[in-house]
């Protein structure tokens, strides 16, 4: 059973849900943000080996420089380096977002995305 | 053999970057920031030009030149990986970013913080290098990021309500597009394990299509909300409209070529799948059509030109879609000659606005007498965009309709024919209430642009005529570029087997 | 801009803010052996500037801030990254990001290379930007352009 | 209507990708494998994990990860926020480039 999977898919559509559906920039950038972190949580949950140990060398397995019986307990590394990347990269867009979400409040006095149309007329 | 001269057209831009703010801050001493920053940005960036430009006589010599980073070998470090189809659109982002450099040396005169606005400017480029230069789907993710987050904060970057409303659109659903690119990667990731695009190409043929069409739309979706395709175009007119006429071109010459060229690298390159090619042409079809009768009714020539902008984009997704080596041929010629023409025309736009302080037909009119160097170019793009024979846009439009027609598509090349009158149509309506027609009383006094913004909208105006004149250059431009396409195995070989 | 808050939750962040950048800096420098690195350290140091400007106010911090310095300090080091990476380029044989430095023993501090060069150079430029983020959304300088 | 079709969306793209990940990907917990059809393969993970720390001296393998075979990725994260702070001092705090 793939619930893990499951779940992370169903935070994405949560957050796609906000994304699309909230009238209030501050509550779609935060739907983005769920939905960045239902990304994480599959791509995190995609390197799981059944009853896995952290990617990071036990002290008692350092033996003379070699990292014995490690390599076959472990889970995937890879994934978590990637998350790592784009947490990072996530935040700098919610700042960047909040900034500009900031900005259009003192333009236009209000958050609702379908009354900031302007440049349409 | 040292294989550094992809490594280097990435890192000078991003090195020039982070050395901005330091040089700024020394230089606001002697009070030159301005002019130095401004010159910085120019050096960079046509470095970068000559540096993309050296790899030029090797890669059409047919190798494929490999460069590893750190060393380790492609499945599990990255590689850079550069083809004719690379260099290609390498040659196009950095020819574009330089003359833009130049441009904005005199248009963002009045704008404060340029030290920002240089910075900004080079990590577009060094996104969309190295978006165009790598060869791992996790990396071309990255440096996606860093062009698309780059650009928002220039469409914003004069902070006007219009700036901002453009700004936070673009910023929406260019998210929305980075985050299906990135569900897409993790979904390919979980299928297959790996991460190199060779790699993928090489696995992915080995695994049921109908497995892997969930990740195909999700990168398909994710990069076609970049190149503005028309159900996902919303964030284009606007932003191409509010943000300085320079980032305007940059968009449209370098940040839609390099989201082209990641669409045609994974969805042929490495899915193989060809057989998409029809949902790309019909796509093309439906953004070439509603793009032309939208800018139609346009009354700001930005926006206008936005909408344009659109409409060429379907012509090459209608190449790109026959699959065939003629469209692929016609469409990347089409690409390197909108890239020229879209940058000039954004180019005039902005002088006119540099000039003037609107780009609202209704309030322009008669400034042929008063701008006629501006005129003159103008008229060179809109005809060359219109596809008027002895300028480069009829040559690669005629292609694409002869591979349309040799594709048993002609129905599609007619509706395309059709839409290039109407594209003259739109633009003659243009020109004619900018540079014809009565002359406002408050028009009397605009001044010609200054020299050196024309200097750079005069070498996109005489290399469409070049291209124009001698088609057969352009040609072979792209013929390496359309053979790298064709030879899947090869580029595969090069990168997980070679040298 | 607010007022602060009460004495004893200035108090206490006062006295709270050396370990707190002592506990960033021990993140950033055992980044290859602990789980960590440059960018949870430089994201704690960076907290308790933050935490500072919250309990006492921007114009009272006990700590002055200068602008153009962390600017600077933020591009010095995207820069460090960069030319690590470029030393590696050219005396790691033509390496981009190649080693240039011993491997080590492992599992000691003074291992992995060029991972702690990168590690710090990255903790500067973390901590650096969030201070940059934070301050410009409280100072809202530009606000009088309307 | 402009709120239903955007809600029927997020079903059917929803409803897409729960049957994806349910049918198209190996079960939860089975790391090194990828299994597809006929289609078997190791992860690059599991290299990484045998070669890692011999090869870059870090017992943390994420790090070395981080650092060393996708190194540039993380510049290139470095330079996203560095662009951020860029952006967002522009937004703020541009006026102060006048003094």
């Amino acid at each position: 059973m793939s619930l893990n999977y499951v779940v992370a898919m169903l935070l994405i559509a949560l957050g796609l849900y906000c994304l699309l559906l909230k009238r209030n920039l501050i509550k779609m950038v935060i739907g983005l943000g769920v939905m960045t972190d239902g990304i994480h949580l599959f791509l995190i949950s995609m390197g799981y080996r059944e009853g896995g140990i952290a990617a990071i060398v036990p002290a008692g397995m350092l033996q003379d420089n070699v990292a014995a019986g490690f390599a076959s307990a472990a889970v995937d590394p890879i994934p978590q380096a990637l998350v790592l990347t784009s947490i990072v990269i996530n935040i700098c867009i919610v700042a960047l977002a909040l900034s500009m979400a900031i900005w259009v409040y003192h333009h236009y006095g209000t958050l609702d995305p379908s009354e900031v149309r302007r440049l349409r007329e | 053999m040292i294989e550094i001269p992809p490594i280097i057209a990435i890192v000078l831009p991003l090195f020039g970057a982070f050395l901005t703010p330091i040089i700024a801050t020394i230089s606001r001493r002697y009070d030159a920031e301005r002019k130095v920053c401004g010159w910085f940005t120019v050096a960079i960036t046509i470095a970068m030009l000559l540096t993309v430009a050296s790899m030029g006589a090797r890669i059409w010599g047919g190798e494929v030149i490999v460069y590893r980073l750190g060393g380790w070998s492609p499945p599990w470090g990255i590689v850079l990986a550069v083809d004719g189809l690379n260099l290609l659109i390498a040659l196009i982002v950095a020819g574009v970013s330089s003359l833009v450099a130049i441009y904005s040396l005199v248009y963002m005169r009045r704008d404060t913080r340029i030290d920002l606005y240089c910075a900004l400017l080079l990590l577009v480029t060094a996104g969309a290098m190295g978006i165009t230069l790598t060869g791992d789907l996790f990396n071309l993710y990255v440096f996606f990021e860093i062009m698309s987050i780059s650009s928002y904060a220039l469409v914003a970057f004069r902070r006007k309500w219009d700036s901002v409303e453009a700004g936070i659109k673009y910023m929406i659903i260019g998210s929305l597009g980075t985050s299906l690119i990135l569900l897409g990667i993790a979904l390919l990731y979980g299928m297959v394990g790996s991460l190199t695009i060779a790699d993928l190409a090489q696995k992915l043929g080995q695994i049921a299509p109908s497995d892997v069409v969930v990740p195909l739309a999700l990168l398909v979706t994710g990069f076609g909300i970049k190149i503005a395709m028309i159900p996902l175009h919303a964030w284009a007119p606007d932003a191409y409209q509010a943000a300085p006429s320079s980032i305007s071109a940059l968009l449209a010459g370098a940040t839609t070529t390099a989201g082209l060229y990641a669409m045609i690298r994974v969805v042929y390159m490495m899915f193989g799948a060809f057989g998409v090619g029809t949902i790309f042409a019909i796509f093309g079809l439906v953004t070439m059509v509603l793009g032309a009768l939208m800018a139609l009714t346009q009354r700001d020539l930005k926006r206008l030109l936005a909408y344009s902008s659109i409409s060429q984009m379907g012509y090459i997704l209608l190449g790109v879609g026959f699959g065939t080596a003629l469209g692929f041929q016609g469409s990347l010629f089409h690409l390197l000659n909108n890239a020229i023409f879209k940058a000039l025309l954004f180019m005039c736009a902005g002088a006119i606005l540099y000039r003037v302080g609107t780009t609202n037909l209704d309030e322009l009119g008669g400034l042929g007498k008063n701008m006629p160097i501006t005129a003159g170019l103008f008229a060179i793009g809109a005809l060359a965009i219109s596809g008027v024979p002895p300028l480069n846009g009829f040559a690669s439009k005629w292609t694409i309709y002869i591979a349309g027609i040799e594709a048993g598509k002609a129905v599609f090349s007619l509706i395309a024919i059709i839409m290039s009158v109407l594209t003259l149509a739109y633009f003659l309506k243009a020109i004619n209430s900018i540079f014809l027609g009565q002359r406002p009383k408050r028009l009397q006094n605009v001044e010609e642009a200054p020299l050196t913004m024309l200097f750079p909208m005069m070498l996109l105006a005489v290399l469409c005529i070049v291209l124009g004149v001698l088609p057969s250059l352009g040609i072979d431009l792209v013929a390496p570029a359309q053979g790298a396409i064709m030879n899947q195995s090869g580029y595969i070989h090069a990168v997980l087997g070679g040298i | 801009m607010m007022a602060g808050m009460t004495t004893i939750v200035r108090t206490i962040s006062r006295l709270l803010f050396p370990f707190m950048v002592l506990f960033g800096v021990y993140i950033i420098l055992h980044g290859h052996l602990t789980p960590g690195g440059g960018f949870q350290g430089g994201v704690i140091i960076a907290a308790s500037f933050v935490m500072l400007w919250l309990a006492y106010s921007l114009e009272q911090s006990p700590i002055e801030f200068k602008l153009f310095r962390t600017e600077v300090l933020e591009a010095i080091g995207g820069l460090t990254l960069a030319t690590v990476g470029l030393v590696g380029l050219v005396m790691g044989m033509g390496k981009f990001f190649g080693h240039v430095l011993p491997l080590g023993i492992l599992g000691s501090v003074f291992s992995g290379g060029d991972l702690p060069l990168l590690n710090i150079g990255v903790g500067i430029e973390v901590a650096a930007s969030i201070i940059l983020v934070f301050y410009a959304m409280l100072r809202k300088v530009g606000w009088d352009e309307k | 209507m402009r709120r239903v079709v955007p809600f029927i969306a997020v079903l059917v793209v929803g409803a897409i990708l729960i049957f994806t990940v349910t049918n198209n990907l190996p079960p939860f917990g089975s790391f090194p494998q990828r299994k597809l059809g006929a289609f078997e393969n190791q992860s690059i993970g599991q290299r990484i994990l045998e070669n890692g720390p011999r090869e870059t001296g870090a017992t943390d393998v994420v790090t070395s990860v981080v650092w060393d075979y996708r190194g540039y990725d993380t510049m290139g994260e470095c330079t996203i926020l560095f662009t951020a702070v860029c952006g967002i001092l522009m937004l703020f705090l541009a006026t102060r480039g006048q003094e």
